[in-house]
Formats: structure tokens, C-alpha cells, sequence
């Protein structure tokens, strides 16, 4: 809320629009918060129960309730300590590495205050935003060890982690640091949630091993109804990812939604397209991964492109991801169990290639960037150095602490479950339950 | 008495369950079985992995009865369990020593 | 958007974007646009998992993925296609039969642009919000024919069907057409999306012919548990579907909401009266038919009426809902699988008379109506007539058009599983996969 | 929106929410409009589908139609009983001890009608969101007699209690009754929701009897997986119940939505901890019961705190709930399956208390009390004397009425199924129906 | 050695169980099946249509015990599996030729 | 003719399977059933209650053979499902005096 002048303005809404705006305080909009609590609610419910149910579809029957343990685990614990520490080290101002002590124990976040990233909500709106984001990348993680981590090396490595890794990097791209200083194009988080949680999937996936059985056991998914549940709440839930990163009740959340929709329809339709020409079926958890595919795809993007821009993303992201399932994962012989790196690894760092490419000045414009953002479309062909210097940080950075921390965690407490534990299932053994 | 054995596909249940009550057949017990024979099963394929299922869903059918309704039983089973096609399904017949109907009993023939 | 006065107001916004305010395209309203993306989200969740959902709990365990299969590929087919041309030909302009090709491939949607018929709301929420009606009212149509129609086959139909159907009556009730000209009063759906699924699903219902074991085999649903998680995502998506189509944060919607929501309680008590007294036992199914079914009927009528109107029209819509299910179809020995038209396409019907019955002027109130639309009940017996036509006219079109279109489909790649496949379940056949 | 003169805004609220409020009609706000009608959506999403599932994963196979069906039927009648009276009798005015006859079927509720307590939205909003509120607490006595009540009589008893019990209750604490004056703190329904609710279902269960088997047949979850999403659905509708109490889209909101949230995650996370540490497992159930148990202890404090009193008051809320599942019930033999009592009914009173603790002047401010309400940590200690006083009030009132009701309905109808019944499950016996 | 076959009322395994281990059988095995029998179904509704339920859940359990046992099993399982209600089941008993105990080979009566 | 039954651990069946085609037997009848013996259960809780689960989840198989071959098949079993460990489950066999082909009414040996 930089402009303190009073300006003319030409309409009074016809419903009463409420922005009051004569005091200094009073940069806090309604509408924005309106949407911003729907959003936070949307992206909170992308977690739980969405993704609970879209990973908890996939495993083994014996593994659901564990594997909706790890989603449950991730929203608790992430939750606190984020309020604790993640978010003031991740948007608290600090220099390009790091953000400041500021907010720790959010100290200072009253009825009034707003960070200056988003000073038309309150500041604890866009902590509570920002947080729901550091859950769901921590509980993406648990898709790639399903069926074989200890739950209580889970939760050790998701606080490690976000602190390590999560909060540094949105620092760095969304927080003032210096890959956003350095004009990194990334939305809604295609780094900073997706690759990130893909590059730390693929580390443990490779340090715990396969699963037991993996390549000779049947280990079909027990029930992939939940997880065609748990698409369409993620779906629906990601308007408010990519549409709340606007972080107001504005056309440009508007925009992102629209590419967001399409990209999903069009990874979806690819996918289905796919499989059906390759194995004569189409098969739903081919469109449902199609899907999530194309929303990951696409998060990095969205809110600088044009809506049919998103289709297009969405068909690469089908085609790419698609190839990542079945023949990557295959020759490289890693078992990321539900695809976390097939999907949201490579998704994600597509994307955010695909931002370098689609982004569109007209879209992209806001108030401290009066000329928008073009991407290579337009000429401005070094955007696609820079994505790619922010994809190759992340990656990097992401890739070689995971491993010191899943090291570090195997020496204490051990990363996997015992053979036996692993053929009993995980709910009996970790959680004493059972689906009956 | 026998005990009489019939596994067959799961569409044919009622068909055969009344061709026995019809026979004066007073009770029977049913189990969800899966099955492996010439009938082949399909193909699941999820992402990368395909999963090759030889089960294919099963009835099976138990029945105790005297040893004079053998030839009766196992004839009302085939007519009625059979489609004509692969996988229609198998009867076997074991011996029974011993039979007890727990509320009242009474012991084998009566029991049933 | 009544209010043409400049005002001063102090304020520019940090992110963005739609409040511009100095030009004549600033007709945006943050508050109505943070209300229409929920609304928008709500429709899509009817569908995915809603629908989904609702029509899996009702079906046997061997097609529960098929049947969510139809309602995603509902959604990924008809949003790629609203967006190629659906959207401008039904809501841009053109005659009094059919729209405009001004926004063929979302051609001219900006960030600033609005359509004429929702000033208030970016054009492009305009868009995703009217594309969640097209994408639902395909999925609807899908119950007629559970259990044994060909995927390949639903999403050709699918796709034709919204072209030569879906689009016109949208645009003939909606988007300028006739109907709508003729003072034809729908208020969101009631011949547009109920009547027209309806119609379409009887007609796809008798084509295809009835379930092999209709009537002799046990075609019991397998988990009704799915079912009332759908209903009660369905019932909460409704406030979006019925309170959106006010298209502002208005006392109309919320006018529109309490007339949806005692519609929907009405039903439900009803059909659970019925049950209750010719059986002796109210089932669960029979609960959520009933709200449905108010649902459904309320559609069309929401936004003229009363709050207690709407229970009205819910008793009504149980009674002639559960006689259509229960009597009706008996006798008339179709078999609509899920009893889209004894639900939807009947209470669309019911509720778009009731609409004439009901409206009234102090609710149905607008800028362009400043008098109001009152109903049979306020005078206005002509009211019956237009509704009478309204309702003729769609599902004429829609019955005669839906009928070559199969039969044009059934000649090209046939409407019908073989009965083998019928038998092991279309899980396995046309998805090759299965619940386990 | 009538009010076409230009008028200087007159009141900065403190939160900015921009209140217009110069003209009598004009009052609403179409930002907090936008809020309340998704808040009200997420309460009832609570309800159906939340509430059914949590209810329907703890029970056995047999009994799940049945409980959901509690659910629907709480929906479904509270809602039309609300709208005849409750409403009136609640929050028309009246005297402290009951509301007026004012409101009776929604008399004189129209396009621009306002109520006293929420001038900023339209009374038809107001009137459902609360419904929603009254909905939910009769649906959630169900769990205290799950397995084993008559559905006739479970109706009866809702509709008899919600105007007994309920209405009245509602009253004295938020509709201008006695409680309300004394200054009793009840945000979002400590002791009219969940207080309530926990008391009528001590004494259903204590009434009913133990379920058939209790203590020695395995009476174990059939599928906890459901009580998993319905908790991730409470969770996310509980922003709409406590941040909608706010009635406005407002910083209050905000503040009211991240402490209810680290309340749930703070009871997760002891709950998971009391677990691990007792028996060497922490269970989903634990989990889940534990981020229920934070709810519903934060609901009467949520606004009048600052976020992390709500992690603090989560950790007790996990403490106290633990040993009341765990250990009181064992020792007072009561059989509330699904805990009511030890979850809603100690979490509902321990959180009003600490209300009356945590209380912070700073955030309790209002325009009708600008000095904000302070609680014991301000110095305010005679506030925890009239919080007692409201959970006495509460909880005798309550206790007896409900005891008098259900010995009437047993009376008349008989309060539980037969062991038949019981034996062979509610869903068959009294809905006809089963999951297959 | 005899392989009985009791199906019995689901409620009643524990009993049956606890009855069978305070015999000092060690092993059984326990199947959920459908009974159809004397004892009547149910009719399940749903909208327009009607299906007479007829099957019933049982619990069969399978026992191979010594011949000279299978009184006393017999006895065991009828106390503790009767009602005295209708539907309370059968108990069937076969020959056992040959038993086997896969982790160590033991054979017959050790195998059990 | 000799029923054969085999009572496995759930994951050992693809192994018992394909030891069994590997020896030219064609059909086999596979259930889901809960076994109590030796090897011991757990306990499942929920919030104040214990339930101690004394059933494991085992596999049974049922396969009806020829005299002859019942050394044959009770071996590659013995092979294939061995762990060597507390509940590897047991083989019993039981006499059969008739089997059936239901599609073509082809009798005993050559119903298998
Ligand atoms: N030797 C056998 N022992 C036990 N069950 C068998 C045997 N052979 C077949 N079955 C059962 O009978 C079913 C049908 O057998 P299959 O060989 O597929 O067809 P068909 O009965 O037409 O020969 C199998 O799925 C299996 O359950
Ligand atoms: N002849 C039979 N063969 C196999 N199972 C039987 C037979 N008769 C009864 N059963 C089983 O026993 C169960 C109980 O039998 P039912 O006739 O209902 O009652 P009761 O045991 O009191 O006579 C049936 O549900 C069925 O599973
Ligand atoms: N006497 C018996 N009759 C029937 N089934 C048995 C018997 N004893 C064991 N079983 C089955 O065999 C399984 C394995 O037996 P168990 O005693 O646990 O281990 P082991 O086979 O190593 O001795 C049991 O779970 C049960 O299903």
C-alpha cells in the first residue's frame, strides 16, 4: 500500500464495497481477506483430506491409515513450527539468504500489521497462507517412501527439512532473497514446493531402496477410489493455490485459476490419450495423473500467462511426466512409490521453464512492475537463464541436504521399517490399527 | 453324507441357489473365493507397473447332504451353474462322518 | 453497477490489478469476484469428487471406477472445448439462436475485460463459472447409463452433446437467446442443466437398453457411504451453483442459498415420510434422492423467492421425484440406471413451473427488472405459459438431438459394452484396473 | 443497496473492515457477505459430509448407513425447525431469557433486513450461518449413542431438544440473553456447541446403556480411513465456524482462524505424543481425536486470543481429552462410543475457562466494547467466576432437560433397538440397507 | 484326524475360540462366509427396487484335530456357539488323511 | 482324488502358485481366511480400548488332485511357502470321491 494520496476512483460498488483506506493502518482490504481465508481454506484441505486420500488410494491396503499419518503428521508439525521459526526465517525481511528473527513465535503480528509482501491482508493471514504451502510440500514427500519409512523418521526429517531446506528456498525466490531479486519467475511455487519436494522424494526413495516386492509382488493400489476423491479436492484446492498467490480478490487470481483449470484438463486428456493409444485403456489413475501432472505443472506459471497458454502447459506437462512414470522411472530403477519426482519434481521444474517461456507482460504487470514480466514469447529470452539458474539452485541445494539429513536420521533412529513390519503393513505395526 | 463342493462364476449364485431349493436343498453355505485354471484372468496396469491377476472372482458353494441326493444335487448344480463357457467352474464330492445342527442337536441326516 | 459518480477513494492497491478504476473497464468488484471464484471452486467440486461420489456409491463395486472415470472425463473434455468455442457460443453476443464467435479460443478475455451480462466479475470467472454448469450437466448424464455404456462412446457423446444441446439452450435461456428474451425464468439451471440431463439420460437410457440382470439380479450399490459423502459435497457445491448465479456477494444469493438449502432438508424429509410409511424404513438412499431431488427442483426458482417457498417447492419435488423413481419408472420399463430423469430431469421440470409459480418482485428485483418478476401467485398467470414453452422447447431439442447424436455414435464406435464385459465389470474391461 | 447519496464515511473500525453504516438499509457489506456465505458452506460441509464421516469411520461395518444417517437427519430437520422458530426464539431480541416471536417462518426477513448483531450482512445470511451452528451440535449428541438408538428416536429427541436445549441456550449466550449480559466469553460455542452436545450425550449414554459386547466384543473402527477425511473436512470447516464468528471478513477472522488451527495441530501433536510415550504407537485415531479435542476447545476462545494461546490451549485441550477417553470413561463406565462428552463435552468447558484466561483486551475490541474484554492474564480474574457460571448454567440445564426429554421419548417410542437389532447392525434393521 | 467344519454366528468366534483354546487346540481357521439356511434373510431397498437378501453372515471355522478329540471339540463348540435361536449353524466333520506343518515338516498328529 | 488344503502366508501365494503350474497342475481355488495358532497377533487400540487380534490374515488353497500326485504337490508347497519361520501354516489332505467339470461334464481325473 505505497500510495497515500487520495485518488479519484470511479465507482462505488453496487453492493457496498468496503475499503475504507483513510487511515495508515487501513491498507487491510475485505474483499482480498475474503478470498485469502477461502484460499488458505482451500490449500489447508489440498492437504488434508486431499492429498491424504490421493497418496492413501494408492498404496496397499495394509498401508492407508500410515500413509494418511504422514499427511496428518506433516499439517501438526509443520503448522507449529512454521509459527515458531519458518515463517519469520522465510518472509521476514533478512538479506538474500536468509530471512529475519523478526517474527519468531510470531511476536509482532497483531490485529493490524501486514507484511509488506501482501499489505492488503493481515499479516497473520499471509503467514496462515504461506504456511499451508510448507505443509503440503513437506506431506508430498511421503508419496516417494510410502509403504517403508518409519513414521517417526518422517517426522524428524519433515522438521529438519523445512527448515533446511523449505524455508531457505522460499526465502530465497518469494522472500527477498536473491533468486527472486535476480527476477526468478515462480508463481505459486513450481521451485519452491513441487521440484523441491520431488528432488527430496527421489533422495529417499533412493536411500531407503525399493520397496519389498517391487518388481515381482502385485502392490496395486488398494483402492484407487480415495485417490480420485483426493483428486478432486486437490483440484478444486488449487484454485486457491495458484488463485491465492495473487494474494487478492483480483483478475490475476482470476487469470491463474483459468490456466490452472486448463492445464489440468489438457494433462489429464494427454495422459488418458496416451495410455489408451499405448495399452488400448485409458485408465483413471492415468487421468488422475494426468491431472496432477498438469496442476503442478502449471503452478509455477500461472499467474503470468494467458489461459490458453495453461492448456499448453498442461499438454507438455502429460507428455513429459507420462515419460516420467513409465520409462524414466523404469531405466533408472528408483522406487519413488507414487511418482513424487515423476510427477512434481519434473513438473515442477518444467514449469518453471514454461513461466520462462509463456510469461506475458500484460498479466504479469503489477504496481512495482509497471511493464509486466515477458518471457521468451515476448524476446525477453534471459528469463530462461535465470529459471534455469533458480531450478538448478533448488535442485541442488534441495538434493544434497536431504541426503546429509536422511543420513544423519537413518544413524539416529533408522529410516526404514523391518521386513516383517513392512509385510504386516505399516498401520498394525507404526500405528496399532487397522482398516478392518 | 457328502459334502459337496461347487465353485463356480458369481452371476450364476441365485440361479443355483434356487434350482437347489427347488430340489428341497434346506441350507447352503457361500464363500468369495478366487480362481486359477484355464480361464485366463487380465491385466492391471498402474503408471508404469502392469500387474498380470490370474484370480478371477468365485463362488464357492458348500453343501452337506444325505448320500442318496448326491446324483440330484450335482446334476441341479451343472444345469444351473453352466454358461457353456471356459471357467464355468468345478463340482467335488467328499465324504462326511458327521453332521450336528448346534440349536437342537440333532445329528447328521437330521441335522441337515 | 448503478452508481456512475467519481469518488474519491484512497487508496491503490499494491497487487493488482483490478481496481484500476479510472476507466469505464473498471466496473470489477473485488467483493463479488472473491465470492465468484469460491463459487466457481464449489461448482467444479460438485462434479469432482461431488458427482463422482454421489453416482460411485450407487453403483456395483466392478464399476465404481468407471463411473468416476465418466464425471473426469467430464470435466477434462468440456472445459478444453467451453474454452475452444462453447463459451462464445453461448454467452458472447450473436442472435437470438446461438452466440457469437468473438471469443472463439477465449479470444479478447483480458485482464480488464467483463461480459455485458456480469459487469461486476472479471470475464474470465464469468467463463470457469459457466463452464462448471456445462461440465456438470455432461456428468449428470452419465447415471442414465452406468454400468454399461463404452467411455469411448459417453465422452463422444459428451462432446457432441454439449455443442448441439448444451450450448444452444444456454444461450437461447441465458445468453441473449430467445427464451430469455420471451422473459423465460431459470434461475440457475433448472432447464438448462436438470431438465436437459435429464432428457438426454432417458433418451441414452432406452437407446442402450437396460442393465443385463435388470430386474432379476441383485444390482444392489455397493458402498452408499459414497454416495452421502457426494450428496453432502453436492448439497454444500449447490450454495455456489444457486448463490453464484446471482454472480455478486448479494443479498440475492444469499436469498438464493435459503431457498436451496430448505429445499434440499424439505426433500430429504419427505422421501424419508414416504419411505418411512409405505415400508416401514427410511433408507439412507432415499434421504439423500430426496434432498437431491429439492435441489434439483429449486434450481430454476432460487433466486425469484422466498426462503419458505423453497420448502415448499422441496415437499413437492419428494413427491413427484419419488413417484417417478418408484412408479413411474416401473411402469414405463426404462432403465435409467441412477434415476437421472426421475430426479433431475422431472424436478427440472417441477421447478422451473414453480419458478412461474413462485417469482417474486420484491427478490427477483434487478437493475434491468426494476419492477421485478413476479410469478402465477403475484398475478402474473402468463408466467406459466413462458415457463411452459421454455420447458417444451428444451426438451424437444434436447430429446431429438441427443437421439441421433447416439444413434450417430452407436454406428461409429457403438454405445455398448459386450456382455462379457457387462459381467466382469468395467473397472477391469475399459480401464484395466480395479478396486481390490 | 438503495442508498444512492454520497456519504463521508464515517467509522474507521479499528480492523478496517469498512462498515459503510450511515444509512440504515445500507449496512451491508458485500465483502463480509462473501465471507459469511462460504463460512456458513463450511460449517454445513461440518456437518454433511464432515461430521458423517468422522462418525461413520469409528463404527462398526454394520452401523455406518445408520450413523450417517443421524447426520443427514439432524441436517435436514434441525434446518426446517430453525427456520420455523428456532431462529426467532433465539436471536430475535426477546428477553433474557428467551428470544421473540418476531422471526416466525422467517417473517420479515427480506432483501435488505439486517439483525442487531450482524448489521453488515443480510439477516437471511445470519439466520443460516447460525443454523448451520445449531445443526451441527444436535448431529454431534449422535456419536454419544452410536450402534444402538432408534433413528425415530434420535429425530425425535433432536427436534424436542433443539428448542429445550438448544434455543435457549443460544440465547442466554449470544442472542441477548442473561449469560451474554453477565459478559460470559463464548466466541464460537464452547458451551452452546460443544459443552451441549458433550452433556446431552453423557446422558443419552448413560440412559441407553453400553452397546451389546462393550468391554468384551472387538467393537473396533470399521474404517478409520473415513473418520480421516471427515476430519480433514471438520478441520478446514472449522475456519467457517470459529473465523466465521467474527461476521466479517476482518483481521478478527484471521486471528480467530490461526488459533483455532495451531490448537488442532498442538492437540495432534499431544495426543500423538501421550500415545507413543503409553502404549509405543501413536495412532490415526490419536491424532485425529486429538486435532478434534483442539477444536473444539479453542471454538470459545478463538476470537478473543492471540494465535499462539491457541497452541497452548491445544496442548491442554490434548491433555485433558486423552484422560478423559481414556482413563474417566473407564472409570465412570458410561459408554459414549464416540466420545462426545470426553471430546466435545470436557474440551467444550475447559475451553470457555480458559477463555476467561487467555482473554487479550487487544484483540477483543469491538465497536460496542472498545476497551476490549481482558481475561484473567490482563488482570480480568472475576472472568473466570462468570464463565463458570455460563458452564454451570449450561451443563445442569442441559443435563436435566435432556434426561426428562429421552425418558419422554422412551416413553413414547422406546429409546434403543432391539438386541436383534443391535446384533445384526442399524444399517439393515432400521434403513434396509447395508454396504455389501 | 478329522477336519470339523462349524459355521456359526459371527458374534459367538470368540467364544468359540476361547471354548476351543481352553481345550488346548492350538490352531483354527476361520472363514467369513454367506449361510443361507432356516433362519431368514432381509429385504434391502434401494429407490424403486427390492432385493431379498437370503444369505446370512456366518463364520465358518475349519479345525484338524486328533480323531480321539473330536468329541470333546464338538461338545466345546455346541456349548459355546448355541443361542438356542434359530440360524445358530452346523458342525460337519471329514477325514483327514495326511496333515503337514510347513516351517518344520512334522506330519500328522504333530502337525497340529 | 485328494483335496488338498493349504493354509499360507498371504505373500507366499504368487510363489505357491507358481511352483504349482510349474508341476502341470491347471486349477487351484484360493480364500482369504484368519488362522490362530503358534504364531501370535497383536493388539489394535483405540483411544480407551484394547483389542487383542489373535487372527492373522493367511491364504487358503484348495486344489484337488489326483492320487498320484499328491506327494508331488505337497512337496513343491512345502518348497515354495517355507519361511522357516512361526506361522508358515499347514497342508492337509482329505479324501475325494468324485469331481466334476461343469461346462463339459468331464468326470474325476478329467475334471482336474
Ligand atoms: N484342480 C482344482 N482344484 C481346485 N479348484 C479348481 C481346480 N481346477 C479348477 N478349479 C477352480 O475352478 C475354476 C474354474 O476352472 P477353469 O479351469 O478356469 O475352467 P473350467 O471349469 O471351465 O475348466 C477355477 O477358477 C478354480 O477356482
Ligand atoms: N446342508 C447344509 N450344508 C452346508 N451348510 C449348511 C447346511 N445347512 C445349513 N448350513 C449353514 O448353517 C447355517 C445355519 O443354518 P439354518 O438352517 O439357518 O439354522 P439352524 O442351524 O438353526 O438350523 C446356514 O446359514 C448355512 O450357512
Ligand atoms: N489344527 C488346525 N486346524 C486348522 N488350521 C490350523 C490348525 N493349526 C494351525 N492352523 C492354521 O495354520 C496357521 C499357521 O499355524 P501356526 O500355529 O501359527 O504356525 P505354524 O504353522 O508355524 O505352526 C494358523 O494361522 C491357522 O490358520
Amino acid at each position: 500500500m505505497k500510495n497515500k494520496v487520495l485518488l479519484p476512483i470511479g465507482v462505488v460498488f453496487f453492493i457496498a464495497a468496503a475499503r475504507p483506506a483513510f487511515a495508515d493502518a487501513g491498507t487491510i482490504n475485505a474483499a482480498d481477506t475474503a478470498w485469502m481465508i477461502a484460499a488458505t481454506g482451500l490449500v489447508l484441505m489440498m492437504t488434508i483430506p486431499g492429498l491424504a486420500l490421493f497418496y492413501a488410494g494408492l498404496v496397499r491396503k495394509k498401508n492407508i491409515l500410515a500413509t494418511m499419518a504422514q499427511s496428518l503428521g506433516s499439517v501438526a508439525i509443520v503448522s507449529l513450527l512454521w509459527a515458531g521459526a519458518g515463517y519469520s526465517l522465510a518472509f521476514s525481511g533478512g538479506n538474500a539468504w536468509l530471512g529475519s528473527l523478526d517474527r519468531i513465535l510470531l511476536a509482532g503480528i497483531g490485529m493490524d500489521s501486514t507484511n509488506e509482501l501482501a499489505k492488503n491482508i493481515p499479516e497473520a493471514l499471509f503467514m496462515l497462507y504461506q504456511m499451508t504451502f510448507a505443509v503440503i510440500t513437506v506431506a508430498l514427500i511421503a508419496g516417494s517412501v510410502a509403504d517403508r519409512m518409519k513414521f517417526s523418521a518422517f517426522l524428524l526429517f519433515g522438521a529438519g527439512w523445512l527448515f533446511l531446506v523449505y524455508v531457505p528456498v522460499a526465502h530465497w525466490v518469494w522472500g527477498g532473497g536473491f533468486l527472486g531479486a535476480m527476477g526468478m519467475l515462480d508463481f505459486a511455487g513450481g521451485t519452491v514446493v513441487h521440484l523441491n519436494a520431488g528432488v527430496a522424494g527421489l533422495v529417499a526413495a533412493y536411500l531407503l531402496g525399493p520397496r519389498r516386492g517391487y518388481g515381482t509382488e502385485n502392490l496395486a493400489p488398494h483402492d484407487l477410489s480415495l485417490a480420485v476423491i483426493g483428486t478432486g479436492l486437490l483440484w478444486v484446492g488449487w484454485f486457491g493455490f495458484n488463485g491465492g498467490s495473487a494474494l487478492s480478490a483480483s483478475p490475476r487470481a482470476v487469470m491463474a485459476i483459468a490456466s490452472t483449470h486448463f492445464a489440468a484438463c489438457a494433462g489429464a486428456c494427454v495422459w488418458m490419450a496416451l495410455e489408451w493409444w499405448s495399452r488400448g485403456k485409458p485408465s483413471v489413475l492415468g487421468m488422475i495423473s494426468g491431472a496432477v501432472a498438469g496442476l503442478g505443472t502449471i503452478t509455477p506459471a500461472s499467474g503470468y500467462i494467458l489461459p490458453w497458454h495453461g492448456a499448453v502447459i498442461g499438454v507438455l506437462a502429460g507428455l513429459v511426466c507420462f515419460w516420467a512414470c513409465t520409462v524414466l522411472k523404469e531405466r533408472c530403477r528408483y522406487d519413488d512409490s507414487l511418482d513424487v519426482f515423476g510427477i512434481h519434481g519434473l513438473g515442477g521444474a518444467l514449469g518453471t521453464m514454461l513461466a520462462g517461456v509463456f510469461a506475458t507482460a500484460a498479466i504479469s504487470v503489477t504496481a512495482d512492475t509497471p511493464n509486466g514480466l515477458p518471457g521468451a514469447l515476448e524476446g525477453n529470452w534471459d528469463q530462461l537463464r535465470v529459471q534455469a539458474i533458480g531450478i538448478a539452485v533448488t535442485a541442488v541445494w534441495c538434493g544434497v541436504v536431504s541426503w546429509i539429513l536422511l543420513k544423519l536420521i537413518d544413524a539416529m533412529v533408522g529410516l526404514r521399517v523391518g521386513l516383517d513390519e513392512e509385510r504386516m503393513g505399516l498401520d498394525v505395526t507404526l500405528h496399532g490399527e487397522a482398516i478392518q | 453324507m457328502k459334502l459337496v463342493i461347487a465353485v463356480i462364476k458369481p452371476f450364476k449364485l441365485e440361479d443355483v441357489r434356487d434350482a437347489l431349493t427347488a430340489l428341497g436343498v434346506q441350507g447352503l453355505t457361500v464363500t468369495e473365493v478366487k480362481g486359477y485354471g484355464r480361464q485366463k484372468g487380465h491385466t492391471e496396469f498402474y503408471r508404469g507397473a502392469e500387474y498380470a491377476v490370474h484370480f478371477l472372482p468365485k463362488m464357492k458353494i458348500e453343501i452337506v447332504i444325505p448320500d442318496d441326493r448326491e446324483d440330484q444335487v450335482i446334476e441341479a448344480i451343472t444345469a444351473s451353474a453352466k454358461t457353456g463357457q471356459i471357467g464355468d467352474g468345478k463340482i467335488f464330492v467328499t465324504e462326511v462322518t458327521r453332521a450336528l445342527r448346534i440349536r437342537t442337536g440333532e445329528a447328521d441326516n437330521n441335522a441337515l
